[in-house]
């Protein structure tokens, strides 16, 4: 998809020197090896890219990559790349970040980035669990987890990120799986083309503090049964051979034939059906939904503070140093 | 019309209004002092407000102050007790009564003295007729009220909204007695309201009617004149302590050759800052209402890391939240100015009462070995070139500066000299674009600062981040010895600060019975009271520190030539404490924590209590 | 409603000593008049009752109650109300906050209070501007305003609150007016009634910065016609005499006879309908919705966690400072 | 079979265990710890593993370290060098050769100094072949990867999951050479793996199969023996700092007759507390995993509101965000409990290694004043003690206290003597019921508390906030006098706990030439060095401060009789900052910022260097 002037890459571009320290056969790999695939194809410029992440095993991400990079504090990189992206929106500003460092101390940031729609790109490596900090459960685990600090079960009810992501305004929603490197690719892609805050849940394997968590909707046997894509402009079908559907009724969302499924519209102006469709259980009968939730236009902050600096710039004239300190009432003393 | 009354001349003047919230105090205290100093005088103001923002009408805690000092001699502070003072109200007389001078004119609107005006300020009688204010001071009864009414009648207003207006009638009266003319404030009021007729009317008629009355010779038999001072030529403005602040960050950035960002979270008493820096759109500068004080310092960081100058404003309890960020500036090695508008604490605490408590914060308060520059400036005008100077460390030395600013210099207003574009040196940042040879955290053997790196830079991709780096590479290093060496290195650099510093000044002798040593807003009163005991005959000197870390080396020479170190603080010693640890000397601590500034006479009588 | 046993208390049993110091003319006097007005009628013991507030004009509540009440600092009153309700559930705990206290530095703490389901009840009072420090654009203000900080017009999008509790899973959701008083009461009431957390937004009027800020919906000359009261199993109707109703279509809001209305339902398993209608704009031709969005059951953490506390203790046995010492391989030196 | 081997006697021995993070050197160490605990040894453990949870096999940066010194004699440290080093690969040979004692036992596992681990570990040559290890060192080479699986052999597990016990094979060996008993372990296998016989099985034949290697003579010749130590009379169990600090909570709740409850957020290396304390739910213990640290802390203040114990425990970067809060706990006057596990920075820093610089943090990393008192356990067992006494100053005095512990001490262990209920006094809270006379900011005339009301006590209703008190009633006040009397108030209430201290101890003589002056988990390194210099007839003592801050009022005076005063630290010099600060005493700084604890010959040599 590169035209002409668009730099061409390998996705060794995208490696760094430093030797990777996650565990073998942590999620994070797949991921990484899908984003550095994808930042291959985009065709934009390496320099552009600024990898930001908080504090974390998947936050290590920003180390593996060769683009600029900032590996900041737990919970705070939403917050440091709105800085960065409103400071100079030629960057192309993605963040990384585990379901501890996105959601639980790092919620506020995450959900105020979403509501401005600063244009960075932000992928939450949900694995359900504080990797780092050797296995505590996370806002995204399940209720009666045991863990570290958990020993009789978490009582805490998680958070469905979709689903808070809609209600925070995000106008870029999505999710994917770590081992599904195509789809992930897809996503990402998408997230690069919105234009606005894209936020991307990435189902994410810890094989040593909560391994398999995913297994009942990811593992090849049952994937193609229990999780359906959902595809702008495309029917909502699943199943091994896209043979089954879903549909809205009133009050709930049935599984039909394919050919009576319904259009999937991420950009409906409400959001109702994304909302509804994200609540669909990992445990029921109803497929659970990767894909893209939502997908909506909304004036793009960084973009919109330049806009009006350019305005009143225009209007009041460009500021010099002189104008500066001579504004207000002065008075001359001999 | 009586006959033309006396003109006295008068040195200086102190004058405070005192009223209710919604009784436009503040507003009346700038008006006269900005013609107080169109007219040359030299000038300081303390405005004092409440938490509330327009409590119940007539209560006590609903009182607003405004003090202003002008003068036809070079002054320090807005004066210890007022000369004049304008009571608006029962409760705005209760209040503030007990601080004017024995003697003094004191202006009250007897026609907010009605029962339940005395009852809300919990008079049980009319202070007015029992007390003895007519013997103490020079007392004049006004029903402002009543003039108003009649000064407004006709323009079809409500009683309510003709009220509105007695602030400027006040006003009007002081610039008789005063001898200004009403030009400046005539020309505020049309640029205000211009689009407002009705309301301009009535406070221009309002202001006149004040004039008049004053005039007439009923109240007042003595004009009085105070001759411009003799201030160092050039053109000055007024300017408000937090305005100055805000020039002097854009002004630095300027010579930074930079474009400010300012992320900032609302908070008394800093948020003026954040509010002259939105105007600022046509210098460039981008401010950003983050949702909190931790996003604001974070979002500041990630603009210096793209290649702006980061700024982040606050006071005390902002500052608390921002501490864990203030680690990351310091070992990613970016700039940042903090800024720490200090309030009356501790938590939430006194908010609209100023302080100087945040000291050790902010020398200390981070996790770990944390080392970073505190500039702290010592008057309304020097927040300008205070926050000049914590642009130019910031970028020079690749590091976050705090700037100690306080409730008492930002709200205050004083002259403010223009400079020149030449006088503020310009200190040009170079990016760094080279990838030859490129290492993020090589040092510049001269400031020890690494080098700065625009994102978006071809061929210089690399990765910074909050564990320990390794030093050169700034890779992830968990060596031992590599450890201890950055954490010298970090230090080594903020301490070398201080090798750029001007010799310490010491205003006095430079030897002595006693030195008074100061930081931040002390200065006015210190050097009031230490000039007033030279002019005794006391062997007493004064310095004043404005970068109080690293500290000047040369302090602790400068000190041991006395025989006694005193330290006025509004805090509790602290920064006493930081040079009894740094030089070992005894410097004592004389510790006022009333969210209140001292007053001059206060450093004086300490002084005499000391040599006497 | 109080039983035999139940306190009866007058309204001016809940009037603390201090003198208010709110703006006259301020929302917030309607709003402490119905919270006491309600909770003389609750049945609940006075001494039970803790209110705890952030900082904000808002938050000064706390002063005006003569009950227990704790004014924290700014943004962290559901974090510490969690704390209090977790170490006495038989407390009843309100929190009261602004909201740039509740949705801008304190958003985090509420979205985890909401999904945790705390038995607190949270009371914002929405007057789309930061009051106390005199007058900034707040995270619920519409774009455009202009305020102290932003001279040019606000830029950033607003959180719609309703959407956003819903998103982060608060139970109950519902909104009112400061001004409308009964049924004001008549939400608090159904807040109390609630097992769970409750969230209730109230429209509050500033006089001084944001003067008239909810005319267009709440005046009296519009109201009938700009709001629609959702009651739980009634029709969804609204206008002066009720005439008119609501009804869903598969992808929208219509409005109809009131005999055709939709009955409102804020008991179903997914909430996309309450998702659909907090959508509804305060300048389109749907009236905005008040009353309570959403109203379900799910285990309430504070309860949660004395149950586990009392159920390992039955079976590991009561600890004592003897066995808690001498638990795990310990050896006698003689 | 050879002959019975010759059964030596040592003093002491400190091991070191070293291999990737995923070859379970921390389960290793701690079963030797324990068995030798049980064996009667006193002891001490230093764990030191990297920030990765399972970095890459074979890599340097993945090496996890365990450091055991078993000894029959009173020990203070985990051992400067070790005797023995056991390593499981070339990259756990690389980063710790170099510390083994000359002549020492290095055991290495040659199954795995293969061409692909070598390159890993950054070795050009094998150096087992190549280097003079066998000079230096009694090189014992022996391959335990097929030694394992030769042991397991039968059981049907892959040859992957076969060498997952070749630690227990290791720990076998060391358990015939240092003539220890196999059932510890072996019950301690049994209850962990009960229910899964494969692994169950597979782990006992390993670790019986390594005695059975050890014990055929072709490795190891001699024996040891390490008698037990004299450790005062009384039943004992082995416990780690962070497992102590959790005990000495529920203690000390206990003892106050509270119920706990902690407010926390995961952190390295604080979350062993949480995890422990979460387990003590049939002690009534309530622990909640909050959002974050603000939360963490805000919840706790909100249940010592309600009636509650609230403790919070974090590390610094955490600490850093819990400053507000903790301003908050200051002017409410609620009881409150901080811990802070300190560990290197700053930022976030070395998260695995340890440090004492949060010093300054605790004691003034707070806007205004806001004073509090700091406590820092001096072992890993004085955690449970201290922490016992965080709880008393807190309800006593009505504060927020922190407890400085960290990394060393947290993830440290040693003995730890089980005292009886009675050897800890007792200090139950009377809460605040009678509602005569009641003023929620009354003050105890001995301690300055205000007293404690459980919100649901009927009649007591009051409103508490954050916003300056009015003396006693507790109400709003912004009354200047009022502020700066509960300003002093507050400062006389903390300092006033003090006066309770114990007269300041002085190890070694009274006066001499030198005090080495310590604080935290420095002790046992300065004991050590101290010990051994007296022993070399040097003027040296040891004062060690376990209440941090207020200081002892008696240090200055007792620091004044020695001629200097040395203060070493794992920082740059914060606690000699506040001596010198408080007392003018010339105390100078000896500072290690490695991540890593003192040695104590590190301190000795000092000491001869100073006196020499
Ligand atoms: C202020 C602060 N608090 C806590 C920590 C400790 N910490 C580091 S990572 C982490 C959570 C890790 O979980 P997650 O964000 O899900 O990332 P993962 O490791 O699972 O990829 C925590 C609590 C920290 N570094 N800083
Ligand atoms: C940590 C901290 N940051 C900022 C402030 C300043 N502050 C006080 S109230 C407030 C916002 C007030 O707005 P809102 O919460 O909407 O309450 P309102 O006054 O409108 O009722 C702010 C920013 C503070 N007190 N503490
Ligand atoms: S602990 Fe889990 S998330 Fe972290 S690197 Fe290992 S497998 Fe990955
Ligand atoms: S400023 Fe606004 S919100 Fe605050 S008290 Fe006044 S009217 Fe009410
Ligand atoms: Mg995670
Ligand atoms: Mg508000």
């Amino acid at each position: 998809m590169t035209t002409a002037q668009a730099p061409v890459y390998k996705k060794k571009d995208f490696e760094s020197d430093q030797e990777n320290r996650w565990c073998p056969g942590c999620g994070d790999y797949a991921i990484l090896n899908a984003v550095q695939q994808s930042f291959a194809q985009l065709g934009v410029p390496k320099e552009k890219f600024v990898i930001v992440s908080g504090i974390g095993c998947s936050s290590r991400f920003t180390y593996y990559m060769d683009t600029y990079g900032f590996h900041t504090i737990h919970g705070r990189p939403t917050a440091v790349a709105s800085g960065i992206k409103i400071a100079n929106p030629e960057l192309q500003v993605w963040v990384v970040c585990g379901d501890g460092d996105g959601f639980s101390i790092g919620g506020n940031h995450m959900i105020h980035s979403m509501r401005r729609n600063i244009d960075i790109k932000v992928l939450v490596f949900n694995n359900r669990i504080y990797g780092l900090t050797k296995g505590q459960y996370s806002p995204t685990s399940e209720q009666g987890k045991r863990t570290g600090s958990t020993p009789y079960g978490s009582l805490d009810h998680p958070f469905n990120p979709i689903a808070l992501a809609l209600g925070a305004g995000s106008t870029f929603v999505a999710r994917t799986v770590d081992t599904q490197i195509p789809h992930t690719r897809k996503i990402l892609q998408a997230a690069h083309e919105h234009e606005g805050f894209a936020f991307v849940e990435i189902l994410q394997n810890c094989v040593i503090f909560n391994n398999k968590a995913f297994e009942h909707i990811t593992s090849k046997g049952v994937r193609d049964e229990r999780q359906i894509d959902l595809r702008p402009g495309q029917p909502m079908v699943f199943g091994a051979g896209l043979e089954r559907g879903l549909r809205f009724t009133p009050d709930a969302i049935e599984i039909v034939g394919a050919s009576e499924a319904d259009l999937w519209d991420p950009t409906g102006a409400s959001g109702a059906r994304a909302y509804r469709v994200c609540q669909n259980s990992e445990h029921d009968e109803l497929p659970v939904p990767m894909g893209i939730f939502r997908q909506v236009q909304r004036p793009i902050l960084d973009r919109q503070i330049h806009a009006q600096v350019e305005d009143v710039s225009e209007r009041l004239g460009p500021g010099t140093l002189e104008s500066l300190l001579n504004s207000g009432d002065t008075w001359e003393v001999r | 019309m009586s006959p033309v009354p006396a003109l006295e001349t008068l040195d200086e003047v102190v004058i405070r209004f005192a009223g209710d919230s919604g009784d436009g105090m503040q507003l009346t205290g700038n008006q006269f002092t900005n013609s107080s100093a169109l007219a040359g005088n030299d000038l300081a103001t303390f405005p004092d407000y409440p938490a509330e923002i327009r409590a119940p009408v007539g209560t006590l805690f609903g009182v607003s102050g405004f003090q202003v000092r002008f003068s036809s001699r070079d002054i320090h502070t807005p004066g210890d007790r007022p000369d004049v003072l304008v009571a608006m109200n029962p409760a705005a007389l209760k209040t503030n009564v007990k601080d004017l001078k024995p003697g003094g004119m004191l202006i009250v609107n007897s026609g907010n003295f009605g029962a339940k005006d005395l009852e809300k300020a919990g008079y049980e009688r009319n202070p007015l007729e029992e007390e003895n204010l007519e013997h103490d001071f020079q007392l004049v009864e006004i029903d402002l009220n009543e003039a108003v009414i009649q000064a407004v009648a006709g323009l079809g207003l409500s009683n309510k909204d003709a009220l509105r207006s007695k602030n400027l009638l006040a006003l009007g009266m002081l610039y008789w007695i005063y001898n200004r003319p009403l030009d400046s404030t005539e020309a505020w009021l049309n640029k205000k309201f211009g689009n407002k007729e009705q309301i301009l009317e009535a406070n221009l008629r309002a202001l006149r009617a004040g004039h008049k009355i004053a005039e007439n010779g009923e109240f007042f038999q003595v004009r009085y004149e105070v001759k411009p001072a003799q201030l160092p030529p050039g053109r000055y403005r007024n300017l408000m302590g937090n305005a100055a602040t805000a020039m002097g960050l854009v002004v630095g950035a300027k010579r930074a050759g930079l474009k400010l960002f300012y992320g900032s979270y609302p908070i008394t008493p800093a948020t003026d800052i954040l509010h002259n820096l939105a105007r600022f759109k046509n210098h460039g500068v981008i401010t950003f209402q983050a949702e909190d004080e931790i996003a604001s310092i974070t979002s500041a960081i990630g603009a210096s890391y793209a290649g702006r100058l980061g700024v982040t404003g606050t006071s005390g309890p902002g500052l608390a939240l921002k501490t864990e960020a203030l680690g990351m500036a310091v070992i990613t090695e970016l700039p940042l100015v903090v800024i720490d508008v200090q309030r009356g604490g501790p938590s939430t605490g006194l908010p609209t009462k100023t302080e100087q408590a945040d000291l050790l914060q902010a020398v200390f308060g981070r996790n770990s070995e944390a080392p970073l520059p505190v500039i702290a400036p010592c008057s309304s005008s020097d927040c300008f070139w205070s926050a000049v100077e914590a642009v130019r460390i910031a970028v020079t030395y690749m590091t976050p500066v705090i700037l100690l600013s306080d409730g008492y210099l930002g709200n205050g207003a004083e002259p403010f000299r223009i400079p020149s574009v030449d006088e503020i040196e310009p200190f040009e940042v170079q990016f760094r674009t080279e990838a030859e040879g490129f290492l993020p955290y090589a040092r510049n053997p001269d400031t020890l600062a690494r080098p700065w790196v625009k994102p978006g830079t071809p061929g210089l991709e690399h990765r910074i981040g909050t564990l320990e780096k390794s030093d050169g590479s700034g890779n992830v290093d968990y060596d031992p010895d590599n450890h201890e060496k950055m954490v010298k290195l970090r230090e080594a650099k903020v301490m070398g600060i201080a090798a750029g510093y001007k010799p310490t000044e010491v205003f006095g002798d430079p030897e002595g019975d006693l030195v008074v040593l100061g930081w931040g807003s002390t200065f006015g009163a210190i050097r009031s009271a230490v000039d007033s005991a030279r002019q005794k005959g006391l062997k007493v000197s004064q310095v004043h520190v404005r970068n109080v870390w690293p500290l000047p080396r040369d302090l602790g020479e400068v000190l041991g030539k006395f025989r006694q170190v005193l330290v006025p603080e509004m805090n509790r010693g602290q920064f006493a404490r930081l040079v009894r640890s740094e030089f070992l000397v005894d410097a004592r601590s004389m510790s006022k924590v009333q969210g209140k500034p001292f007053f001059s006479s206060e450093v004086l009588e300490r002084i005499e209590e000391i040599l006497g």
